[in-house]
Order: C-alpha cells, then structure tokens, then sequence
C-alpha cells in the first residue's frame, strides 16, 4: 500500500508508479485504473503496480478486466471521450499487438479526425525488456512504432523518482500517452519522488554531464550508458548521458545543445537497432550537424533477432555497457 | 415480441421524417457525386433507414452512439445537424469535423456522436467505454454501437460483448443486418444462423428483429434502451435489413443476388412507411410538409457547405495534440 | 455423456503413464528451479494433467496441437521427448529450439507440436490454419488448439471459432478451465456460465467436462476427434479442472480461495486415476513400473540437458530468415 | 481473367498481380489464396486483384474469409507451417493493426523460436495509399513498424512489372513477406512483365541513372522521384533515383554505390517521416559516408499527423515532386 512507503527511503520503480496512481487517483476522481488483475485485493497483479488500489478507491475506478485488449483500450478511449482520465494496462508490449488498432487508428488519431471536438486523454502502461528468460514474445520494445504515429506520446522512465512525475504528467496529459516500464528493473531502488512533483514531458534530463561524446538514451539502457560512462571516466573520457524520458516528442532541444559541445553522439536503446528511435535521432543529428561532428553518430540496439530464451543468447541480444564504452572509444 | 413498447402515432411520424430525411439526403449525396460536385467515398445507408430512425427516438442528446463508415443515417437519426454534415462531406471548414475526417469520420459531440470508423468492429469497444463512464457517472446514458453484419465476426466483437455482458454496462449493440459485408454474403461469413443466438454467450439478451418494419425496431429499441438505462445490462439487437446499392459507391455489385434485390427494393420502408401514416390517417399534407421541410434544409446544407472556404494547409499542424505542431 | 466412448483398460493405463510422467515432470521442474540449477519462468500445469493425457489417447503423431506457456502437459501428453523437452528448459543445444525458444515456446513439428505461444488467444488462429490445411490434404488429420478459460475472452477465440464453424474444419478447441486466468477469477472475467454454451453461436457442438474425470475427458475428445476426421467440422470442450499452484512459480497466489484450493488438491486426478487402475485390478506393480520408467526416463533427461552445451551467441544470426544474417 | 491479357500491352498493377498469381497457382499447387472478398466470382471484390482466381483454381484454394483478421492470418500461418504457401490479403495496412500478433509475434518469429524446425513462407498482401479521401483510417504506410521487426520480409512495387516479379519472388520465398500495394496507382498502365520472370527480394532497381545526388524511394514516390528527376534535368541536374522494391531488407550495396559517386542523398517515402524508414537509411549513409558527404541527407515523407479528408489538406500531407525537387536543389 502506497501510504506505508516513507518518502525518504528509496523506493522502487514499482512503488514509484503505485504512488503515483494512488495520488492521481485520490486528488481526481475522473481517474481510473482499469487492466488484467488491477482488482486483486491482495497483491495487485503479479507486479503489484496497482497493489492496494482496488481497496483503497473500490473496484469501480480499479476495474480488473477479462484478456480482452481491445476492449480494454475501447473502455479506455470510451470513458476518456465522457471525460474520464483512464490508466489501462496492457500487460506486456508484445500485447500491444493485439489491440494496435485502438491505439493507432483511435486514441492517436480522434482528435485530429474530429477536427479538435474530442480527445483521448488516456494513459497506456506496459512493460517490457528482457532478461527473465521469457523469450520471443515478452520482451521487445516497439517504442519507434508509436513515435512513427502521429496523435501520441511516449515516456520511459529510467528511474523511481522520474516513473513518479511522468506518471503524474502523463495522466494530466491532454493527449495519449504511452508509458513504457521495464520489467527487469522494476524492483531496483532509486532516490524516492517528490509526492506531487511532475515531470514535464518532452523534457529530458541530464543523467551525466560532460563534454567529450553525448549518450542518448531512455529506459533501463540509460543505466547502462551510465556505467560505461563511469567506465570511460577512468580515462578521462567525459561522456553525457542523456536519458530522454519522452521519446516522442523527443527533447530536441536538449539532444542538440548536448551535441554541440561534446561533437560526438551516441543513441542506445534495447529495441532493435534496426529502424529503432536511435534511426531517427541520428538522421536529425547529422543533418543537423553536418560537417560539425567530430565522429559519425553512432547506434546501439539490441540484436536484430526475437529475444531468446537461452541466457548467454540473451544476454548478449541486449546492449551491455562494454558495448556502449567500446562504441564510444571507436569515436573518439 | 407482442410485448413490446409501441410507437404512437406521433412517434411514427417522426420516424418517417428521419427517415425521410435519411432517404433524401442519400439521394441527394448520390447526385452531387454523380454530378461531380462533392468528391468522396460513399456508402450508402439506402435500404436501412427504418433502423436508427426507430431507435433514436428512445435517445436522447445525452446518449452516446459510436457508429460506421455507412453511417449517414446513424448521424441524421440522431439529429446531426445537416450543415456540419454537408460542411465535413464537401471537406469545408464548416464542417463539424473542419474538413479533417470526413464521410467516414463524421463526430458531433454535442448531441453525443462521439465516434464514427472505418474500422470495421471497432466502434464497439469505444461504445463499451462509453458504456462504462455512463455506469459510473450514473446518471441513467446508454451507449449505443452500431455495426454491420460482417462486424460479427472480428474480435473486437467478441471482447466487447463479454466486458459489457460482465460489468452489466448500459450499452445497446446494434447490429444492421444487411446480409453483405463488401462482396461477400452473409452466409459465406457467418457460422451461426442469426447473430442475436450469440448472445446468450455474453450473458445478455439478443434478438433479431425486422430492423425496416419501424413498429418492430422501435420496440426492440425501447426494450433494450429501458433495460440498460435502468442498469440491468447490455442488450445484441440484431436488425435485418438490406443494403440497396453497392458497398461503396461505383461498386458494380454483380454479386448481388438480382431477385433478392429487386424485392427488398420493391418493400423499400420508407414509402412503407409512409402508406402506413396515410393509412393510419396522417393527412398527405402534413407528410408532404415534412418531406418539402427536409428537402429544403438538405439544399439549405449542401450550397452553404459549397460556399464554405477549403481548410488552409495549417490544418495540418493542428489537433495532432492539444497544443499545436511548431 | 452415456454415449461417449469409454476407453479401454490399456487406454485408461496409457492415459496413466501421461499424466504421471507429466506430474512426476512437473515436480521436477519445480525441483530443479528451487535448487537453483534451473532458470526459467514456469508455469505449472499441476492438476490439469488428465485433459491433454486422455485426449492424446485418441490423436496420431500426424496431428497437429497447439498450446500455450503452461503446455508441458500438452506437450508430454503427445509424446514431446524429454531429452528435447529438458535441453530447451535449460536452454541447450540440445533442446528442441536449441535453446532459442525456451518454456513458453516448446516445439516439436516431427511429432506435430507446431506451436506453443506466449500470447493469450493465439494458438487458436494458428490451429485453425493447421486445420484448414489438414481439409485440403484430405487424410484425416486434425488439429487441436489448447487454450485458458481467460483465452476464451480475447478476439482471435471468437474468430477462429467462427472461421472453423464455417469451414467445417478438423479443429477441436480445447479451453482448460482452471478457474482462473493470473489472478482473476473465471467468474471476474466472464460473462457466461459455461463457455461451452459460445459454441452455439460459431454453428458447433460445445460440451463441457470434467477435465479430471479420465473417461469422461476420454470419450469427449474421441468424439470431437472422429467427427473432425469424419470431415464434420470443429468442436469446442471446455475441460474443468483446476490450477494446484499459482499463476507462475514464485507466485504468492493469495488470490486463491484457499478452501477451494484444498478441495482441489485433495481430489487430485492423478493419485485418483492410480486409485481406479487399482480397484480395475491393474497390479501395483504394473504401476510401479510405469511410474519408475518415467521417473528414470526424466533423470536422465535432465542430466542430458545439464551435461549439454549453450547455444553460442552466432546463433542471434541464424533462423531469422533461411538464410543466415551476414 | 488472367488469360485475356496479353503481354506486349501495357497493363495495370492490378493485372500484373492478378497475373501473379495465377501464375503461381498454376505452377504450384500449394499456392493458396485467401482474404476477405476473393471468393466474389464475379469481380474478385473491389478492386479485384483476385479476379477470376476462385473461379479458376475453385474456392478450396482461393478462400473468401469472413472479416476476421487474426483468424486470416491465423489460417495463412498454420497453413504454411502444414506445407502450404498461402498468400493472404489485409484489404488495407490500417488493417494490419487488427492482426498485429499473427504478424510480429508468430508469422516473423516461428522460425526463430523454433530453432528453425518451422517456417512461415506466407505472403500478406495489403493495400494503401492517401489520395482518394478515405481519411485518418486507410491510407497510412506502416512500413517502417515491419522493418523494425526481424524475421519479416517487406516489399513494395512501383511498378507492375516489378509487382509481377516481386509477388512471384515472394511466393516463393522461405520466410513471411509483407507485401505493400499502392491504391491510387493501382490503375496505372505500365510495361507488362514477362511471364515467369522473379525480381529478386532484396535487389533495388536504378529507375533512372544521374550523378548529381541519389534518390532513394520506393512504392508510388518513385513516381514522383522520376517527376522531380525529369525538372531537374531541365536545368543539368541529373538525380539517379532508386526504386528499392524490397524495403526490408534494403539493398544497401545499390544505396551505398550510388552515394559514392553522387555524394548526396534523398529519400522519399509516402510514410510520415517521422521514425520512417528514411531514418534508418539516412542515419546508415551519414555513417557510412561519414566526411564524405557532399550534403547533408536529407528526407521527405508525409506530415506528421494522420491523412486527412479534405483535398487541400491531402494534398498537401503527401510528399509532392515540387517538394522533392526543391529539398534537391537546397542540398546543390
Ligand atoms: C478491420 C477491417 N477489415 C476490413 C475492412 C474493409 N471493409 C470495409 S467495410 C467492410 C464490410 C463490412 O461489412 P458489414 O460489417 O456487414 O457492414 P456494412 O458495410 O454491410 O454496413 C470491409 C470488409 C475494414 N474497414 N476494417
Ligand atoms: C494477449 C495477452 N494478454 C495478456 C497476457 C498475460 N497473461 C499471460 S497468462 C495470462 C492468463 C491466462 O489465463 P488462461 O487463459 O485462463 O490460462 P491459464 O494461465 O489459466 O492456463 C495472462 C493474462 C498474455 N500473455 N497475452
Ligand atoms: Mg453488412
Ligand atoms: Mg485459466
């Protein structure tokens, strides 16, 4: 239950989130937690994200669902229509898959088809990442697939406290958001949040200074940008590292003024590498820096392969730090 | 079903007048295509007026309908107003969507359209959602879906039907039997005889109805309307009805059967409906006054929207968010 | 159910040595997992191992299934061999994926094990294709999709139930009902009583059974088996049964009623199937025997995997197309 | 029908594709075809790439389905697993978001997961394309979602004999492949292919040859690249433009060649720019040519918001030769 975390200990990402919700939740009544096992009175799901949330505001407004995706999203984007401020799970992000055209064709899209009279302001949770053996179809990241939709948001928070204030935007967020969780950090303890603070989307934070090469990155893999950067510091390199939180709109602002110092850049996340967010940022990137960057941008993404089962297939289908610091010296 | 509501006499005549209304601007949007004037996809409704005629009038503008891509008569029905409706089909800024959704996109929040898709299943979760902020906010809404045969046989379908049968949601879903989905027959799409049999699958009530015989659906209707306003749960209407052109407009529609065809046109409901009002001694004038009414304020509609401006290409940056594209 | 088929003595020991190579599988695992030598999320199909051992009894290594996470008693049933089994559990290349594709993705094409998913639903699509693929052959074969009472929920159920009741495909839709779906209740996530009663609505027989029950089970499948074979179309069984540990091991499944949970266990089909062979005058020994093969043939099987090698890192490179990444 | 056509005339995308595939399910009788409308004897549904199909080859092989995208291409997968090699229609891309699943998790992943016990060898033929104002749910190119996904491959034509060769290469291809039809150029004349011949996936085409800067485009945008191509060439300009027919995977040793000697890029697609493909080319070349470059790469693609309705609007959401063109001679 959210009220026994003391906000100066660390917390978890887990408990960030469930914070969060438990806060939205009891300053508006408009909104709603709705997805597959939210009402477990007990521990909230397997995660427990949603833990102690059906009791505390009644499993009207904590509403478990059957494994209907579709119906979950429609529910969604129908009560956000009458006004309502709905948090609906899909479990994992492989799950997107069966209810993308509630996503994509609906949530994204009503307010621009409708010429500004409605709008879908709903937030999506899911998580993913691999790392727990669960192979092919529980741990892709298909974060560029919405950034390439226009009419939603994305976030990924890398942190505790950052997971708090995102949350708390994107629920406020006029617009769809799509909140993207990583499984395999979720119980890794972080600074606890300012109860009540935001993060402002489409802002970025700087997770690292220094001048040398920018790191840019989002979710889980901005741990490990910062431990190749702690790496390379041991050698004089001074890498920043970037930790996007919103990757669309990404915070082009702050990727370029970043650039512009260091003159090197390096964009790392778990999807794919392969048409991934990182396409993107280094096409703007050198464009915009034609002729000015020391070294051609580089990108880092996992294997260009479904995620496997067997743990050394796995753990080398993620991007690990010694990758992201040999990358870095490559370009140095 | 002898035990239906009833519609009264005054009750049918407004039934006649929207689906007379619906009957017309069909005709008229067919012309204006035909006379290349107005440029769209078109489906059209003809055939399946009866149906959202008979239901609106147990609705009111606080009532919910998600509705289709052939939804011109779903709209009307209800009351979406006929400049807003010729504005978006001219693709002007006066229409009510700015010109940005168009035929197949049609909202009107104001007297509760909230969604209209080209997706086919998928106004039923948002119905359902619909449904389900109605429930809470408990002030006694329902939600109505529209959708075609050939809807019955997707997911979304399926998955709406449980969540809505499971949390007694106040919605109505109501499936246009028009025995085609594109080129393709009901028969060759469809396990199940009628579709109100998979009802009793969701835990609701289904029926099948003659969706053109506007006594029948208006009592269906009221039936479902009552029961969901007062909270006793969802209801599957499934309307039998006929589509009298082709999918889409230009369609060849050589796989319609002929015969069939021509005796669905020929027990065409709206001038059914209209011999049964004279029958019924609804004098020819008052009839008459409400088709000259409609017609008017369908050509009142169609040369405002022509004289409407062309959205400017900044459009484009805009309602993408809430804040504007920089 | 009188006129079921009954299975024969032999049928009903074969039946036996599935289910107690399953459960005696299925301890192992769990073994292996809390000594730490084993790494793998598991789920546990504990209590469910008569369905797939009696309907088993009635397929060929020509048919086709289809299942889910929690399939290693559907896999066993039908005759996956442990050595490939345990190599894949432990990620080896000796496992029947070599190791890419792990728990939730056992496969085994030679014996007709053509897919085991991950995601809710969708081993019901993909059955049904192996199905139609089976009428065009014309031999006689069929296909069996393994799904959750929560599956029965979600689009790709109703789709594919509709596409095999129209095609009259040899598919038999196997739903395990052990009440819960993850930590909701069946009663949470599902509008109707009894999930055979959809089956109506896709122009199928629907029967639900005691999942437990070896004969009734038995005689359920073979008739929905011979009347796929006979070319008579698709059957839907929902098989009732019941979940004896969590969702996923290490789940603290507080959410179970704890009451009915014993009752469960206490009524455990396999020790209840030792019991019958036994009052049937089937020798302990005999049993014994079968019980002690299968306890051999599972310790060397993981002993096998363990010995085995990883798979090396260039296979990220291979099986993503024909031909390997460069 | 197939048979009505003769070679030496031109023919129409739609034609050269129907003649595909009745092609192949003359040769092999383990073509199938299915999808919603192909079964209609009369017209082979709306657009009639199917016609004459079922009434050729019987409705065993050519199967009309019911609307039930998952259960389409749940049908094609098992299929193929069984043997067959089933080519299944989406009507249109939008539609794909229906039946995401099928196509990510398992028609792209079997193969892998399995450890290459089974394989996925099926077609998914789907439609799109903005310009016959179907509005923000019908004509959205999603390309760049496919190519993010390993294990699917995705083609698409500019051209009808590049849609016969390609959709008999794909047929026969071992592993799943998208393959993505332009409407509005549907009825397009252009030289007929020759019967039999296979365009090999993978390969590009040089559309035009030029020395100035490379064009790289694929689908109806090559058109618009030739338009663009021609207007330069009036002022000395010569842009050789690439038609890449398979987008994934790209012909990276045809871009590549190309930019070696022209030194300056351009890609196009009809796909919001934003996260499209053109990312992931742009950010390859600025990599690869890294200093080279005479310019720096540049990309066009649809505005970032869904397609709209009215015509201006449309108009101007598509990229157009004018802008092409323009975007060429701002990087001379
Ligand atoms: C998911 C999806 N699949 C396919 C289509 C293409 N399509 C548009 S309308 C239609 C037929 C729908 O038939 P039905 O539901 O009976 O409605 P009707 O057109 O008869 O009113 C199809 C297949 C679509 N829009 N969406
Ligand atoms: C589409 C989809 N949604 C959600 C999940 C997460 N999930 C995995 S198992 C499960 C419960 C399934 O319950 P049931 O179908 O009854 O099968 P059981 O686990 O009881 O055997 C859920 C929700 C998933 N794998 N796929
Ligand atoms: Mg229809
Ligand atoms: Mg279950």
């Amino acid at each position: 239950m959210s009220e026994t975390i003391t906000e100066t200990k660390p917390v978890t990402m887990i408990q960030a989130l469930n914070m969060a919700l438990a806060d939205a939740m009891a300053e508006d009544d408009r909104v709603l937690v709705l997805g597959e096992d939210v009402g477990d009175k007990q521990e909230g799901g397997i995660v427990g994200v949603t833990k102690g949330l059906s009791s505390q505001f009644g499993t009207g407004r904590v509403k478990a669902t059957p494994i209907s995706e579709q119906a979950i999203l429609g529910a969604a984007i129908g009560a956000s229509l009458a006004g309502y401020k709905p948090v609906a799970e899909i479990m994992l992000m492989n799950f997107t898959t069966v209810a993308m055209d509630m996503i994509v064709n609906h949530a994204a899209k009503l307010r621009f088809m409708s010429g500004g009279q409605t709008h879908v302001p709903i937030v999506i949770r899911t998580m993913t990442g691999a790392g727990f053996g669960t192979g092919g179809q529980h741990g892709d990241y298909f974060e560029a697939w919405f950034a390439h939709v226009a009419g939603i948001k994305v976030v990924a928070p890398s942190n505790p406290a950052d997971g708090y204030g995102l949350m708390r935007a994107a629920i406020e967020d006029p617009d769809p958001v799509l909140f993207i969780e990583n499984m395999p950090s979720y119980w890794t303890p972080g600074p606890a949040p300012e109860r009540g603070s935001r993060v402002e989307i489409g802002k970025a934070r700087i997770a690292r200074a220094g001048s040398d090469v920018t790191l840019v990155t989002y979710s889980r893999a901005t741990n490990d940008c910062l431990a190749a950067a702690e790496a390379l510091a041991a050698d004089g390199i001074q890498a920043e590292v970037i930790d996007l939180r919103t990757i669309a709109p990404w915070d082009r602002a702050a990727v370029f003024a970043s650039v512009e110092k260091t003159g090197r850049a390096v964009i790392v996340h778990e999807a794919v590498r392969e048409h991934g967010v990182g396409a993107e940022i280094a096409a703007e990137l050198s464009d915009a820096f034609f002729g000015k960057l020391k070294a051609p941008v580089k990108r880092i993404g996992a294997a260009f392969c479904p995620v496997p089962f067997s743990k050394p297939l796995e753990t080398a289908f993620v991007p690990q730090a010694a990758g992201i610091e040999a990358t870095v010296r490559g370009i140095l | 079903m002898s035990n239906y509501p009833k519609p009264d006499r005054a009750a049918l005549v407004e039934i006649y007048r929207r689906a007379d209304l619906i009957k017309q601007n069909d005709e008229k949007v067919i012309r204006e295509i035909k006379a290349g004037r107005l440029v769209t996809p078109y489906y059209s409704p003809r055939g399946q007026e009866i149906i959202p005629s008979a239901l609106s009038a147990s609705l009111t503008d606080e009532d919910y309908i998600c509705t289709i891509y052939r939804g011109t008569h779903d709209m009307l029905a209800k009351g979406f107003p006929l400049p807003e409706l010729w504005g978006e089909l001219a693709g002007r800024v006066t229409g009510s969507c700015k010109g940005k959704g168009g035929t197949m996109h049609l909202t009107y929040p104001a007297k509760g359209m909230m969604v209209t898709t080209g997706i086919v299943g998928s106004s039923l979760p948002i119905a359902t959602g619909l449904a389900w902020a109605a429930q809470l906010e408990g002030k006694g809404r329902v939600s109505v879906a529209y959708f075609g045969d050939g809807a019955a046989n997707i997911g979304a379908f399926h998955e709406s039907l449980n969540m809505a049968g499971l949390w007694k949601l106040p919605a109505i879903f109501v499936c246009q039997n028009n025995l085609y989905s594109e080129h393709t027959t009901f028969a060759d799409s469809t396990a199940v005889e009628r579709l109100s049999q998979r009802a009793a699958g969701y835990g609701m009530p289904g029926v099948t109805v003659d969706g053109n015989d506007p006594e029948a659906m208006f009592g269906a209707a009221k039936m479902a309307i009552e029961r969901a306003r007062a909270g006793e749960g969802p209801t599957l209407i499934e309307a039998l009805t006929y589509r009298f052109n082709g999918h889409v407009m230009g369609d060849a529609d050589r796989y319609m059967d002929k015969a069939e065809k021509a005796e669905a046109i020929a027990a065409d409901p709206v001038p059914r409906l209209r011999q049964r009002l004279l029958d019924a001694g609804v004098a020819e004038d008052e009839i008459a006054g409400i088709e000259r009414a409609n017609a008017e304020a369908i050509a009142a509609a169609v040369e405002a929207a022509y004289a409407a401006d062309l959205p400017d290409v900044a459009e484009l940056k805009r309602d993408v968010f809430a804040h504007e594209i920089a």
